[in-house]
């Protein structure tokens, strides 16, 4: 086992050094760079800029250097834990994630939780009671979650929220809360914004484990074990949760892992509705602007979490079942 | 004979009834057919599929207008309904035109039924002309409201365009790009799946690595990225394809690990070393035992992967990577309608979300149903 | 001593705003925030922290009350015109609403005769927000260390007066309090410019000195650098002089950044040194607070408004989301004010160096403009997009900008396709082939690509353009609209590469900025390439033909012409040629914008221009507005 | 080893000497191997024309793997093959792929799962005339003709040529397997478990099938089971393997009736013979199969073994011949062989019952 | 088969004093889409206190359905099931558990704790992920007061009794950790920590090798007279039949069609399907001779002949007589009943002598 540990980190070396490099050439794909926005930006408000002060940036922000020696630049910065600064928020790309990382984790979990309890009830439900007309009803609503567009879901719920609640829409705090330090009185303002993200986020989660939830009971209830444990005389709720049930979470188990960076990024296109104030809508805005550091440093992140996901997810399987544990 | 499953399951020969049965000889699909029919939902979709394939076919004759027809009478119109009763007596069927009013205070456009304005719905009428899949001219369309009138069945939207006509145009291009997409990561899938699993050692090893280091990737940038190198001189019909391409990207990896495990399952099947104790070359097997094996797994995949290609399309249209008008698919129509005063003010606009949602559904259960048949012999 | 210059300010100030000053002439007034500071002594007295003369503002309906917090709403950092237009101070600024500027952080200024050497006055006694003096070495700093240094750039936005006449203008310090503006030639625009965009002229010197590599040592520098995270001083030096995203830097505006973006919301709290008081000694700003929320998503900040939680706002805030936003005016306490709007046409830039020859010779051809332009059918896009509310006109200039005459932009506005085809015949496009379509002289299919990206003025100008299509489609000539991305579209229009631009066009002040009617820079998108040429002062681009090479001498009198008469006449004539010619193809214009506004503030600008040159929200002089109720 | 370098007459039709298969365990860092299971461990035996050489061993013992080693379905780590058709020899271990598809014509096999065996996919006719096509019988018709020939041969009535494997039950389909194997006429046939998968009734139907084909077409076949009972009642001789070794070889009635090595006496007692009135003991060997990744010092058995003496820890014993205790020879691997005594199988049963 | 019971002439009464199980025209029936299977079909069938029941017959003959059925671990639906099964309690209390509903608190207290059974495939009957001793502690913990230290005392008991060395350290191992044989020994520990009243053994050793088969009829027989138990062993091989079963009872198509004591099968089997098995049995006493084989297969579970079921495959019968109506169960000696119309002749000729 510590063997195998000791080859997958050795063996996530060189996945990271490929996905960095892939990661710099997906940014420096578009053409133009930050500057080439920012002028944009400045342009589309009704400003005229200076191009000798542009080309003076450039030199600045060492824009004007061949790809490769921005990328050793970057890579040699990344690897000693400097991932560089902002161009559009000024603030080093550390802060500017670790800022948002809470709340962002926060969100995730709760998802998870609400996808988990969710999709595991009629994943059981479903598997158990096969072909029912519950079955039939909870798996259409599941493949609803999947069909429904989240962002549309996102916006429609928006509406909703401000239209029949009234909740200030927009973030996940009422003006008054947003810099307000913790209080009982913030966290119930959180709690009455964060039901939204929650749901349309959970819900394309929610279908899908469902699927795998009631797909692998099916495959572990025809197993001879069940009916093992039906001829001991265990009782038919015990014998469902004690063996098919820990044997179809495990491959749900050892998801964990792959979560991993979803907590992180969250659902981008959802957060970016809401204007959460998570990491989602930092980094899509990063890209879009093509702010070179934090995009990259976020995009980095995320495979960096992936590749560790996925072995926390194998460790975990291991973890969870015996024979791959012995393998 | 510990399981009962098998025990009842397995149907034994009926040697002894002399005559053949259909089940002798079936062949693989036919008995997939055969335990696809089970699947209720999924036959049912079948329908739904075959009903939504031939609409976005047959677009232009079910349209009653053209998509691209502006009408400054009724911007944001709401539905109409069809009605067969008038002053207590059965007509044919028809629709009242409506009447406009705009509050400039809230600069708002008000429509109300106008039972003054009535257009008869024909069929089979004239309408604007056509060519139909490029071949045959024609103006001929299944519905039409009576000369120089109006039939908006599912309302207009903001520059009064009809949005039956906009559904069904948009039809075209959402439903085969999931199609096309979904042949691309096949032959991705396929054939680096196959060189993966047939192959095997480094190469196996090498592949593997690319798949993950591939997955490892958020999806979202990928596409941001690959958008963004689709370059803007393209007409709109190679933007399609570029974007098709960019979707069909999320596929292939999944795919060709299906194939790759199928591939090494068969592989040392029984049947298969028969064949090469027969004098089987690779070519040989490849052609005559291993893809007729998994085509029915790699179909029930392939099923299941277009619904996530179809959603696709409708988020890169959404982040402004994807198609845009004047290109009309559902993506786009959603694209156009993602605002906060559509969802107040003409909730119409979103029908192609139902048809988005009716497709996805189809797809899926179709999906299930195939992958439950996938193995008639299991 | 202390006491003598606070008398003199007071006199000055007195005689400079012609203002009967009726109040308590011992002290000033301050908000009780700054009271209490000043009791607990962290914070001298109101007197001592104004200037000796302070700026005298009456306000635009009543004296207002002190406190309240004013909410508005921004979507990222590079939103940041949102908080420049309401919140930085310069040395002029306009009048409200009105393009007349006024003197600020100037006291006075005076020209020599002929205009080559301005003198300006500062305010006696100003300070920054953290009470360091305001004097002429901050102007000179900013001018000589930080605009014309080679290693550091401000902002990539210069100034408008840094080169007349192609000579590089001259700060030169008098004293304390007096500054000499040396030009090369006569300057007859320095106090406009100076308003326009005097804000990003001020640099705190004592703040800034310390992150400049010519006044610190350079290891001392380098472990600043290396603290901060960046890769040289330059970069350190643009973080820390953004007066939105670095909460150190002291301003001169009325508020002073406190929690700066990244946070999700920025909070910027009254500046006590703050030198405008009103008429009664209140020193200004009434607003204690302005909360900017970060709100990525537009549709979430409509929502915001339509909710009541905007103050007073029309960035972000769209005509055609009208409807929704007057549903919830009422029961959410605010009030939708419609500004006129100057920007909003959806103009065809009709390439006017167009590099193929045979496009440019149809693009230079006035009969081909006027025919596509008799092609579209204005009255049935403006009913589509503004309900039959929008302007029809071209774009040359607008009433209210001083260079406008009444009937510009009037001609070849009829929608009128036989006229529009035998115009086209006319211009040499007659012939058509198969399709219909109608052929180039070189007998090539005749494809205009209208290039645009998606951005939205009431409505979409992806809809606008696309309709224009249609219309040019009916009279057969093939048009495609060409969406970009801005940047590229940027890159695009500016590097000559398009038929057809498809943008707004300004129509105020545009002699600050002359690249909309005149070709001055790569960024006269009706004619780059000429623009180019006398950006770079003929070593680059092409030499324009006689009639731009005239618009050109045009400007240049302009801006050296004193004479108001003379000089509105050579406007006029600029403005007359784009009437004659449309080289900007106007379509129709968004009827005006919508404002948000809190019922409970008071002071707010009923009636203004919604435009970026008049600094947008700014020109109501958010530091005279005020809660009712706070 | 000795057997197959003594005597190598025409008669022989397989010639297997010093047959090995490792399989390399690889582990670590860098996926090093660091040891192998040995699967077949210097196998050598023969079969002659016309008989039937039983090779039996418990599951694991390698008697699969050497049953496709010998037809090349997997490649032998050592050793040499030779498959002997007329006048042809052909060296099984070192031919290439495409001297494989003629030599297989020699030799073909039948696999013990009948479900697994055939291709779902293919109807009776495609399955039996793949190999006929794959070795260049072009003609359809002759292709069929073949075909309905062959199922003639194997009791699988005619008309369902066009039927798919699942339409048929597990005896028919192993009758289609075997209509398969016998298609390109060879002379040695592999038979790994034929009939374990089937039901008692149906095993007889295939065994008798296969006795008949044998004599008809003077087939030699190497018969590899695990079921001794069915062992005794098809094969000339017998060949024991135990862990990748063969432990003893005979002719089948002189083996059962008189072991020579400990573990052939253990698999003959654990025989359940079906009559009521055999009370055997059967011995019950202690411990586990030894593991052919780490195969014990000595004779690979001892560990096990009720007679192992310090020589069986230390010696590996070779197999050798043992003259004279039997009607012919007889090959066992063991020190023992001479001094011990050892039970055979249980005495006939009394009369049949009626009708027997 | 020293611990084999003699074979005594019992009366009447004695025997149903003696009767541990009675199934008595018992049915179990699938519904499937391709139509009804009976997969047991009027079973009549008495098991006795300490003997060995053993149920032969091929592959689809419903013989492990039939043993399911008994525990009711059948999934109802689809199956249904008619008829009685009577289990005479130690106390003279008499239950019919086929009138139980199915999830019945009644039948969950009979499984494991009075019937329990043992797997044919011990490794997937066991659960990958829990160690054994969890497994096998767990029927003690449903079925009775015990603390987890003494279900687990009594269980490493119960795994050294069945012959698995160290067994408090085995108790911790997962089953894939075993061997076969020791898995399948694990698994008649899981069946007989309650100390059942009956065993069920379904085809435990067929998938074991020849030695480890052995080792455990062995083994089962020697807890059976240790423990006191019934056994019934479900199996396809005549050879096992002979070695463990006191009475045998030979299944057909959902029907048993002869039964009676172990000799009188062997010896004189009266019904020709079991003549047919016996003769197609390839031995070590007759390895020369040809084996006689069936004709044909089972027939297709889904159609039903009307008559004897074995008729297509019979050398023996009579096209009229057979093919009239099932034939009933009739005694042709000593507990000795067969299914066949051929046989009633001799049967009332027996019975009446």
């Amino acid at each position: 086992m510590a063997t195998y540990i000791v080859r997958r980190v050795f063996y996530m070396i060189p996945t990271l050094l490929v996905i960095s490099f892939l990661s710099f050439l997906i940014m420096q794909a578009p053409p133009g760079d930050f500057l080439t926005s920012y002028i944009a930006e400045l342009s589309a408000s009704g400003e005229q800029v200076d191009l000798e002060l542009v080309e003076s940036l450039r030199a600045t922000y060492g824009l004007d250097e061949p790809w490769y020696v921005q990328y050793w630049l970057w890579i040699s910065r990344f690897v000693r834990g400097d991932f560089g600064t902002s161009f559009e928020w000024n603030v080093p790309v550390r802060e500017l994630i670790g800022q948002r990382l809470a709340l962002t984790i926060f969100i995730s979990m709760l998802t998870l939780l609400f996808t988990w309890i969710v999709a595991l009830a009629i994943g059981v439900y479903s598997a158990v009671y096969q072909y029912s007309i519950g079955d039939y009803i909870v798996t259409t609503i599941g493949f609803l979650g999947l069909a429904t567009p989240n962002f549309m879901l996102a916006l429609i719920l928006m509406y909703i929220a401000f239209q029949v609640f009234g909740i200030s829409v927009g973030g996940l705090f009422s003006p008054d809360y947003t810099n307000a330090p913790w209080t009982w009185g913030k966290f119930v303002d959180l709690m009455k914004h964060v039901w939204i993200p929650v749901i349309v986020i959970g819900t394309a989660g929610t279908a899908s484990l469902i699927r795998v939830m009631r797909a692998n009971l099916l495959d572990e209830l025809k197993k001879p074990y069940v009916v093992t444990a039906q001829a001991k005389g265990v009782p038919a709720w015990r014998a469902l949760f004690k063996y098919p049930f820990r044997v179809a979470i495990n491959p749900f188990l050892s998801t964990i892992g792959w979560l991993l960076p979803a907590l992180i990024s969250g659902d981008i296109i959802v957060s970016v509705v809401l204007s959460l104030q998570t990491t989602g809508p930092l980094y899509y805005r990063a890209l879009l602007s093509q702010d070179m550091f934090l995009a990259g440093g976020l995009l980095m992140l995320l495979a960096i979490l992936t590749v560790i996901g996925t072995l926390l997810s194998d460790i975990l399987l291991a973890w969870v079942d015996p024979r791959v544990r012995y393998e | 004979m510990a399981d009962p499953q098998v025990e009842i399951g397995r149907s034994a020969p009926a040697e002894e009834a002399g005559q053949t049965s259909t089940y002798a000889t079936a062949s693989q699909w036919q008995l997939i057919r055969r335990k696809f029919r089970r699947h209720r939902l999924a036959v049912v979709s079948v329908w739904v599929l075959v009903l939504l394939y031939g609409m976005a076919l047959f677009a232009q004759f079910l349209s009653p207008h053209d998509p691209f027809e502006f009408n400054d009478k009724l911007v944001g119109a709401p539905p109409m309904r069809v009605r067969i009763v008038e002053d207590n007596k059965l007509q044919r069927p028809f629709v009242y035109g409506y009447k406009r009013t705009v509050d400039f205070a809230t600069m708002r456009r008000y429509y109300e039924v106008d039972p003054e304005t009535k257009f008869v719905i024909r069929f089979f009428a004239k309408g604007f002309s056509y060519e139909l899949w490029n071949l045959f001219p024609t103006d001929r369309h299944l519905l039409a409201a009576e000369d120089g009138g109006y039939l908006h069945l599912l309302g207009t939207d903001r520059l009064g365009r009809d949005m039956v006509a906009r559904i069904l145009y948009g039809a075209r291009a959402s439903l085969s790009i999931g199609l096309v997409g979904v042949l691309i990561s096949f032959v991705l899938g396929l054939v680096i799946g196959g060189i993966s699993g047939l192959v095997g050692g480094v190469v196996d090893d090498v592949i593997q690595r690319l798949i993950e280091i591939i997955r490892s990737f958020p999806t979202i940038p990928l596409w941001m990225a690959l958008a963004a190198i689709v370059p803007k001189e393209w007409p709109q019909l190679w933007v399609y394809f570029g974007i098709t391409i960019i979707v069909s990207l999320i596929g292939w990896t999944s795919l060709a690990r299906v194939v790759r495990g199928k591939f090494l399952s068969l592989r040392d099947d029984d049947y298969v070393v028969a064949a090469r104790l027969s004098g089987g070359g690779n070519a040989w097997i490849i052609r005559k035992h291993l893809l007729p094996a998994f085509a029915s797994h790699v179909i029930a995949s392939l099923t299941l992967a277009i619904p996530a290609m179809i959603l696709a399309e409708t988020a890169l249209s959404f982040l402004g990577l994807g198609l845009r008008q004047p290109f009309i698919s559902w993506g786009v129509l959603l694209q156009e309608a993602q605002n906060v005063r559509s969802v107040a003010l003409m909730p119409w606009v979103f029908t192609p979300v139902l048809f988005i949602i009716v497709t996805v559904l189809a797809f899926n259960f179709v999906g299930d149903g195939m992958r439950d048949a996938a193995d008639p012999y299991a | 001593m202390k006491r003598y210059r606070w008398l003199t300010g007071l006199v000055l100030s007195l005689v400079l705003a012609g203002v009967l000053f009726s109040a308590n002439a011992q002290s000033y007034q301050e908000a009780p925030m700054l009271a209490e500071m000043v009791a607990a002594g962290e914070l001298p007295p109101v007197d001592e922290r104004l200037p000796a003369n302070p700026m005298v503002i009456e306000p635009f309906e009543q004296i207002g009350q002190y406190g309240g917090t004013l909410r508005r709403a921004l979507r990222g950092p590079s939103d940041g015109n949102g908080w420049r237009t309401i919140a930085t101070e310069a040395l002029f600024e306009w009048d409200f609403g009105r393009a007349v500027a006024i003197p600020s952080l100037a006291a006075s200024i005076s020209a020599n005769a002929d205009s080559t050497v301005h003198t300006l006055k500062l305010r006696e006694g100003l300070k920054w927000s953290d009470g360091h003096p305001f004097t002429a070495d901050d102007l000179v700093f900013f001018y000589e260390a930080v605009l014309l240094s080679p290693d550091v750039v401000g902002s990539a936005v210069g100034v408008d007066w840094k080169r007349v006449a192609g000579v590089q203008t001259e700060i030169v310090k008098v004293d304390d309090t007096t500054v000499e503006f040396r030009f090369g030639a006569p300057y007859a625009l320095l106090e406009q410019g100076l308003a326009y965009h005097g804000d990003t002229a001020l640099a705190p010197k004592h703040y800034l000195s310390q992150f400049h590599a010519d006044f610190v040592p350079e290891d001392e520098l380098q472990a600043r650098v290396e603290e901060a995270g960046v890769d040289n001083w330059a970069q350190l030096f643009i973080q820390k002089n953004s007066v939105y995203l670095n909460p150190d830097r002291p301003v001169m505006g009325p508020w002073k950044v406190e929690v700066a973006f990244p946070a999700d919301q920025m909070v910027a709290v009254r500046n006590p040194y703050y030198w405008k008081v009103d008429t009664e000694g209140n020193q200004l700003p009434y607003i204690d607070r302005i909360v900017t929320d970060l709100i990525q998503d537009a549709e979430a900040i409509t929502l915001r408004a339509s909710a009541g939680d905007i103050d007073f706002q029309y960035r972000h805030i769209r005509f055609s989301d009208l409807p929704l936003l007057a549903e919830g005016a009422e029961t959410n306490g605010y009030q939708v004010l419609r500004w006129s709007d100057t920007t909003g046409w959806f103009s065809l830039y009709m390439n006017q160096s167009h590099a193929d020859p045979v496009m440019r010779e149809l693009m230079q051809n006035v009969d081909f403009r006027a025919g596509l332009s008799h092609a579209i059918d204005r009255e049935t896009m403006n009913e589509l997009l503004y309900l039959g509310t929008g302007e029809i006109s071209h774009p040359a200039g607008l009433a209210g900008d001083p260079y406008f005459e009444d009937g510009f932009g009037q001609r070849f506005l009829e929608y009128d396709a036989g006229l529009a085809n035998e115009l086209l015949d006319k211009a040499g496009v007659a012939e058509r082939d198969a399709s219909g379509f109608r052929l180039r002289p070189d007998g090539e299919r005749l494809t205009l690509t209208i290039s645009t990206y998606p951005f939205e003025t009431g409505a979409s100008s992806v809809d606008a353009y696309e309709l224009v299509a249609q219309y040019w489609e009916d009279v057969g000539v093939q048009t495609i609209v060409d969406l970009k991305e801005r940047g590229l579209w940027t890159n695009f229009v500016t590097s000559n590469q398009h038929d057809i631009a498809g943008y707004l066009t300004a129509s105020v002040l545009w002699n600050l900025n002359p690249t909309w009617y005149v070709p001055t820079a790569s960024n006269t998108y009706w004619a780059p390439l000429f623009g180019e040429y006398y950006a770079s002062g003929g070593s680059a681009g092409e030499e324009p033909p006689e009639l731009f090479k005239r618009l050109q001498t045009l400007y240049d009198d302009l801006t050296t012409t004193l004479d108001p008469e003379a000089n509105l006449e050579l406007g006029r004539e600029i403005l007359r040629a784009h009437d004659e010619n449309v080289f900007m193809i106007g379509t129709v214009k968004v009827p005006f914008q919508p404002v948000i506004v809190n019922s409970d503030l008071v002071n707010v600008l009923d009636q203004g221009v919604a435009d970026f040159r008049l600094r947008h929200e700014g020109q109501s002089k958010f530091y005279q507005l005020s809660f009712q109720n706070p | 080893m000795a057997e197959a370098a003594v005597d190598r007459e025409p008669t022989k039709v397989l010639e297997v000497e010093n047959l090995k298969k490792h399989f390399p365990i690889k582990a670590g860092l860098l996926r090093r191997q660091v040891g192998q299971v040995r699967a077949v461990d210097g196998v050598s035996f023969h079969v002659e024309a016309g008989e039937t050489l039983a090779l039996v061993g418990e599951s694991g013992c390698g008697k699969t793997t050497t049953g496709r080693l010998i037809l090349r379905a997997l490649s032998p780590t050592e050793g040499t093959i030779l498959i002997r058709d007329g006048e042809r020899v052909w060296p099984m271990h070192r031919l290439t792929a495409q001297e494989l598809r003629s030599a297989r014509r020699s030799a073909q096999m039948i696999f013990q799962d009948p479900f697994h065996s055939l291709s779902p996919r293919m109807t009776v006719i495609d399955i039996i005339s793949e190999p006929l096509i794959l070795n260049g019988v072009r003609s359809g018709s002759t292709r069929e003709r073949r075909v309905r020939e062959l199922m003639d041969v194997v009791g699988l009535p005619q008309q369902y040529l066009n039927r798919y494997p699942h339409a048929f039950s597990g005896g028919q389909r192993q009758r289609i397997g075997i209509a398969r194997a016998l298609a390109l006429n060879p002379k040695l046939i592999v038979a790994d478990e034929p009939v374990s998968a089937l039901d008692v009734s149906i095993q007889a139907q295939i065994l008798n099938l296969l006795q008949d084909l044998q004599s008809e077409f003077g087939l030699s076949y190497l018969f590899i089971s695990h079921d001794l009972r069915v062992v005794a009642h098809i094969s000339t001789r017998v060949a024991v393997m135990y862990v990748g070794h063969i432990v003893e070889t005979g002719v089948t009635e002189d083996l059962f009736t008189r072991p020579l090595h400990p573990y052939t006496e253990a698999l003959l007692s654990a025989i359940p013979e079906p009559d009521p009135h055999v009370d055997s003991e059967e011995i019950v060997l202690a411990g586990e199969v030894a593991d052919p990744s780490h195969p014990p010092a000595g004779c690979i058995f001892h560990p096990r073994c009720a007679y192992a003496k310090k020589v069986c820890r230390e010696e590996v014993p070779s197999l050798r011949r043992i003259e004279g205790r039997g009607e012919s020879s007889r090959w066992v691997a063991c020190h023992l062989a001479d001094e011990l005594t050892l039970r055979g199988a249980g005495l006939p049963a009394p009369q049949e019952s009626e009708g027997g | 088969m020293t611990e084999k019971s003699a074979p005594t002439a019992l009366s009447r009464a004695e025997i149903s004093a003696d009767v541990l199980l009675e199934l008595k025209d018992l049915h179990t029936h699938f519904h499937t889409d391709d139509g009804l299977v009976r997969a047991v079909n009027g079973v009549d069938l008495t098991l006795r206190r300490g003997r060995t029941l053993g149920v032969v017959g091929e592959s689809g003959c419903g013989k492990t359905i039939l043993s399911r059925t008994v525990m009711r671990i059948v999934p109802e639906p689809p199956a249904s099931i008619s008829g009685h099964i009577f289990w005479h309690r130690q106390n003279g209390e008499i239950v019919d558990l086929a009138t139980y509903p199915v999830k019945a608190r009644q039948l969950r207290e009979v499984r494991g704790k009075e019937i329990s059974m043992i797997f044919q495939e011990p490794m997937s009957s066991f659960s990958p992920i829990h160690t054994i001793g969890n497994q096998i502690a767990e029927a003690l913990l449903v079925h009775e007061r015990v603390s987890k230290k003494e279900a687990q005392e009594r269980t490493i008991e119960m795994i050294g009794m069945v012959g698995i060395s160290q067994p408090d350290k085995r108790f911790h191992a997962y089953p894939f950790e075993l061997s076969g044989g020791m898995r399948q020994r694990a698994m008649i520990a899981m069946a007989l920590v309650c100390r059942p009243t009956l065993l069920i053994a379904d085809e435990p050793t067929t998938a074991l090798d020849v030695t480890v088969e052995a080792a455990i009829l062995k083994l089962i027989k020697s807890l059976q007279a240790q423990l006191g138990m019934t056994v019934m062993i479900i199996t396809h091989d005549l050879g096992v039949i002979a070695k463990m079963a006191d009475d045998v009872a030979v299944m057909y198509l959902g029907k048993v069609v002869e039964q009676g004591p172990v000799e009188a099968i062997f010896d004189a089997p009266q019904h020709p399907y079991t003549r047919a098995l016996l003769k197609s049995m390839p031995r070590l006493s007759n390895t020369g001779s040809r084996l006689e084989a069936i004709r044909g297969n089972v027939a297709d579970p889904y159609t039903v002949l009307p008559g004897c079921a074995f008729f297509p495959r019979c050398g023996e019968g009579e096209q009229d007589r057979c093919t009239a109506a099932m034939p009933p169960l009739v005694e042709v000696g000593d507990d000795h009943l067969v299914r066949c119309v051929m046989r009633e002749g001799v049967a009332h000729g027996r019975g009446s002598g």
